[in-house]
């Protein structure tokens, strides 16, 4: 690949992946954050792709399609699983008054 | 003898993985066997290389890949008598930690001897690497280690929460440390100590300022120095008493070498004076103080301890932080007695925890043997640095280079923490074991939850591990030519020159001149300072114990102008993650901002 | 401090730090600039010595190899205290197995195949083209973990056999310290490369390269399936079925 | 672009850290914690790129040929295997707090305090 259609792909790469950051910080629901989190990961195998490592980029890709997943959703199903029919692993809007 | 330092890491990394997997066909007692030797084969071993160390600087360089015209390819590890001392200390606590568990820990937890020595491998890893990557991935190691070991007893809400606050806030830590490695990196090219020292010389800008600011506080949130060290004292709290041995008296410490280490291979070569070092010296004296103040609001008797921990770190950051030799030495002198003294105190604590169930100060009034309560004081007088007991001629070594740095208002400011850490120790030492004083104190908050240890331990054998961690800690000031020793090796760890040439071109080191063996001695001001900080002890210990009888007016008005101050202090330490995250953030900052005004 | 009052006072820290941050990266040559002599001279060193052609991989398993013996000890450290931690609470677990339909199986068996075998071929070209123990490790565990999201319980069994997984993962771990060891007590540094470098880029290249490459790829495989399965237990077949 | 791909990697640590410090659940909390780690795998690997470099691997490549810092990349993997290792970590220690505490909010994990 020539420098020419390299650069604006590394910089559209890296445009990718900072949008993608705030998305996977701000999603509040586990399991729908998990699947940003997905998405957000294979940004940076195209990133590591594209700034010419590609054994790192095969390593986040096993670890973002496969590791991360599998751990995070196991997770999340257990703790909504801990107590069935109250869902509040996903509570996080709960602003209640604090003392502290 | 430089097949002797990857020993050091593969002896009890091999046997961890062994007792892990073989957890299942081998019978407990070949185990726990396996377990102990190879921590006494470690400690054996370290001593070994203490001793062979003394005049040559140890380098082994991993796979054989020697440096080229002074490009270190490879990782070293670069053994002198401060890395071997550390490895031995540290396998020592391991080792008595690992014997006083034998019977102590749980039956189905077995597994913790794995990690105890995975934690001592990464222990030894981190004292003796010479490359900064390899500094990290044993922090690592030793970190992963340790949330295991604090957590595993997760079976109530404060373990988990010690165990989730000391993984977060350490993880973020060893971030920090990582962009400092790449901006190290980036600008040298090195990650070897030696090397990225040699081409910083001289070379201060914008760029090395965050980049040691970034690789300092990484080793810092793991040193547990404010306002780094929130996440301490709730693991400290939920680990069990033989865990806590390890993570107060060597795993935490081990962070100042880590700073240390770094400052005087890497950061001492492009920066020169004393406003870097005063830094850190202040980080130490508030942590010092802090950690003291806060030592005196506890009940929980492992989190006084944390407290107490906290406290002497700051007292060896700050003789590191005056970045003169016998401060350096003091320190580390310091940082010896107190690993085994810090043991003994969290060892009694177990068996506090066995004998009672439980190790709430107020609940425990007049239940303590009185076989512990000599422990406990023993190790109490050797924290606060009576004379010639324990942590004393640590402190003395500071006073000097003070003395003679003609900073003299240092030396009080550090004795003053050891008195309050020493008044808090003996004001629950007195109600535990003497069942003197008030039996309630709201200063001291509410009581917390501690789960009683349900096993048949062997209580002799407890017994007689803490006691030999007491008698290595309190003997520590007297053994003869010391003093002398340690100063050589701390002048030997600042040589940056020195430590390149022998690292990357195998340049013999000086001989160390021949010193005598006879007991230090010690400057009048530090004996008067010594006698004083027991004294002061002594008499707020007694004021902590009967604060609620002395006359109205005197308890009262204390207490109403205390009460702000001390409502502030806890509502810091406030347990939330979040917080913590927020403090290290604010931290790392704040020491930046502070290196960018003094050394630009 | 009140969640309003972090917010504020994290957003102050932040931007100290992203000012230092920013301040570091002022002092840092362009972007593409990077001159550096270490990975230079590593690049022209380490084909000619080991004859492996991925870099990468001679740095992680020789020229670096304490620092991924590290690694897998981290690995290693921390399945043991996630088993600690998750073991003692799910003794007492229901076995909730859901037979899978036929064609479930058909597709898993194919699937588990793929991954398996995609899994064995980056470990086993690692040092040659990319790849290598981490990554292949890592989809040999992902792919035998389909069997069990395929629904057949009883063939993923033996993967969730603690007594089968957890030599094989000390084997793993202590295996590349082994190879360390037995360098230093044939009388050479910890972790030297014992072996000939053979011929350039091929199987038989690296020395004592492919030794540890597989050694990381036993432990990582065998670390990610006792993780997995701890972590799955009985949880996630049921979460499956409820959102089908 | 001389210096973007540094800024997004400020921006990632910066980002994650403010997700770490503000979550109100763990399993939230620990992804936040990989994406600021995500932060020091750019700044490593655009540490160590080379204008026009291929990748440090010579199969097919003359010895020789400018190549990007492979260095960095090996630092990069190890850092990866200690991210999820921390993330398993972390994950295993908020079920337990599900289990013990009822709730996975850090916020409300406070017993101890002061």
């Amino acid at each position: 690949m020539t420098l020419a259609t390299l650069v604006p792909l590394q910089a559209t790469v890296l445009g990718l992946v900072a949008l993608g950051a705030p998305l996977v910080v701000l999603t509040r629901d586990p399991l729908r954050q998990s699947l940003v989190n997905g998405v957000y990961g294979l940004s940076l195998v195209l990133l590591f792709v594209v700034l010419a490592a590609p054994d790192v980029a095969l390593s986040m890709l096993v670890v973002s399609a496969v590791a991360y997943p599998l751990v995070i959703l196991a997770a999340v199903a257990r703790v909504r699983a801990g107590r069935p029919g109250k869902d509040d692993a996903t509570v996080d809007s709960s602003d209640e008054p604090e003392q502290r | 003898m430089s097949w002797l330092p990857p020993l050091l890491v593969a002896i009890p990394l091999l046997a961890g993985a062994a007792i892990a997997g073989g957890d299942h066909v081998t019978p407990t007692p070949i185990q726990q066997a396996v377990a102990v030797a190879a921590a006494a084969a470690t400690a054996a071993l370290s001593a070994l290389l203490l001793i062979h160390v003394e005049s040559v600087e140890v380098v082994h360089w991993f796979g054989g890949w020697k440096p080229r015209g002074g490009i270190a390819l490879g990782v070293d590890f670069a053994v002198d008598p401060f890395a071997a001392g550390m490895c031995l200390a540290a396998a020592v606590v391991v080792l008595l930690a690992l014997v006083y568990s034998l019977t102590y820990m749980k039956e189905e937890a077995r597994i913790v001897d794995a990690l105890f020595l995975s934690a001592l491998g990464a222990m030894c890893g981190f004292a003796m690497s010479g490359d900064l990557f390899n500094l990290f991935v044993w922090l690592e190691l030793m970190g992963v280690s340790a949330f295991a070991l604090t957590g595993f007893q997760a079976r109530k809400l404060g373990p988990v929460q010690g165990a989730v606050n000391f993984a977060i806030v350490t993880t973020v830590g060893s971030f920090l440390l990582v962009l400092g490695i790449g901006f190290v990196y980036a600008r040298t090219g090195a990650l070897n100590l030696a090397q990225a020292g040699e081409a910083l010389k001289g070379k201060p800008d914008g760029l090395v300022i965050v980049a040691m600011t970034l690789v300092l506080c990484g080793f810092l949130v793991k040193g547990a120095v404010a306002p780094f060290h929130l996440w301490a004292a709730d693991a400290y709290a939920v680990a069990p008493g033989p865990v806590c041995a390890v993570l107060g008296g060597a795993m935490t410490d081990i962070g100042l070498f880590g700073v240390a280490r770094s400052w005087w291979t890497v950061f001492s070569a492009p920066f020169h004076g004393h406003a870097a070092g005063d830094v850190l010296l202040w980080l130490g004296i508030v942590s010092a103080l802090l950690g003291a103040v806060m030592a005196l609001l506890q009940r929980h008797l492992k989190r006084l301890l944390a407290y107490s921990v906290i406290a002497h770190i700051g007292v060896m950051l700050a003789g590191i932080g005056m970045l003169e030799g016998k401060a350096l030495a003091g320190s580390a002198l310091v940082f010896v007695s107190h690993a085994f003294l810090t043991a003994a105190l969290f060892l009694v604590a177990g068996l506090l925890l066995l004998d009672e169930g439980t190790i709430d100060e107020l609940r425990l009034y007049g239940r303590g043997r009185a076989g512990l309560g000599a422990i406990w004081l023993a190790a109490t007088i050797g924290l606060v640095g009576a004379p010639y007991v324990g942590i004393y001629l640590g402190h003395g070594l500071i006073d000097e280079a003070a003395a003679h740095a003609h900073r003299e208002w240092i030396p009080p400011l550090l004795w003053l923490s050891s008195a309050l850490v020493g008044a808090a120790l003996l004001r629950a030492g007195g109600r535990i074991f003497l069942g003197r004083g008030d039996r309630a104190d709201p200063l001291l908050g509410r009581e917390l939850d501690e789960d009683p240890v349900t096993r048949d331990a062997l209580r002799p054998l407890l017994v007689g591990a803490t006691w030999v961690a007491l008698a290595l800690g309190v003997v520590v000031s007297v053994v003869p030519g010391i003093d002398r020793r340690v100063e050589h090796a701390a002048d030997r760890f600042r040589d940056r020159t020195e430590y390149a040439g022998a690292v990357l071109h195998g340049t013999p080191i000086a001989p160390m001149p021949s010193l005598p063996f006879e007991v230090a001695h010690s400057s009048t001001e530090t004996v008067l300072y010594a006698a004083g900080a027991v004294l002061l002890a002594f008499l707020l210990a007694l004021v902590g114990l009967y604060r609620e009888r002395l006359a109205g007016g005197v308890a009262s008005f204390p207490a109403r102008l205390l009460a702000p101050p001390v409502a502030a202090l806890k509502a810091l330490h406030s347990g939330v993650v979040g917080d913590y995250v927020t403090w290290v953030v604010v931290g790392t900052a704040a020491v930046g901002g502070a290196w960018a005004l003094l050394l630009r | 401090m009140s969640r309003r009052v972090r917010v504020v006072v994290l957003a102050a820290g932040l931007a100290g730090l992203g000012a230092l941050l920013g301040w570091a990266v002022a002092g840092l040559p362009a972007f593409g600039d990077y001159q550096g002599p270490y990975g230079y001279a590593l690049d022209r060193i380490v084909v000619p010595l080991r004859h492996t052609t991925n870099v990468v991989m001679a740095t992680t398993f020789d020229v670096r190899g304490i620092d991924t013996m590290g690694e897998e000890l981290i690995l290693y450290a921390a399945v043991l205290g996630i088993v600690l931690l998750l073991r003692g609470e799910v003794e007492d677990r229901e076995e909730r197995i859901t037979p899978g339909s036929d064609a479930l199986r058909v597709g898993g068996a194919l699937a588990v195949g793929g991954a398996i075998l995609t899994g064995l071929w980056l470990v086993a070209f690692g040092y040659v083209t990319p790849g290598g123990g981490f990554q292949g490790g890592v989809a040999v565990a992902g792919g035998a973990l389909l069997v069990y999201l395929a629904g057949s319980h009883a063939s993923f069994s033996p993967f969730r056999n603690e007594e089968l997984l957890d030599p094989l993962e000390a084997i793993g771990a202590g295996g590349y310290v082994v190879v360390g060891l037995a360098a230093l007590a044939s009388g050479s540094a910890f972790l030297t490369n014992l072996f000939g470098p053979g011929t350039v880029g091929s199987l038989l290249s690296g020395g004592s390269i492919p030794l540890l490459n597989w050694a990381a790829a036993i432990e990582v495989t065998f670390a990610m399936l006792v993780l997995f399965a701890e972590f799955l237990e009985a949880y996630v077949v049921p979460l499956a079925r409820s959102q089908s | 672009m001389a210096y973007l791909p540094f800024a997004v990697a400020i921006w990632l640590v910066v980002v994650g850290l403010y997700g770490v410090a503000t979550s109100r659940n763990l399993i939230h909390l620990a992804i936040c914690l990989t994406v600021a780690q995500s932060g020091t795998y750019v700044l490593l690997l655009s540490i160590g790129y080379v204008k026009g470099g291929t990748a440090p691997i010579f199969k097919g490549v003359k010895l020789g040929t400018t190549a990007v810092d492979p260095v960095v990349q090996a630092l990069t993997l190890t850092d990866i295997v200690v991210s999820v290792t921390v993330l398993a970590l972390i994950l295993a220690l908020a079920l337990d707090a599900r289990e013990e505490a009822g709730t996975v909010d850090p916020d409300r994990l406070a017993e101890f305090r002061g």
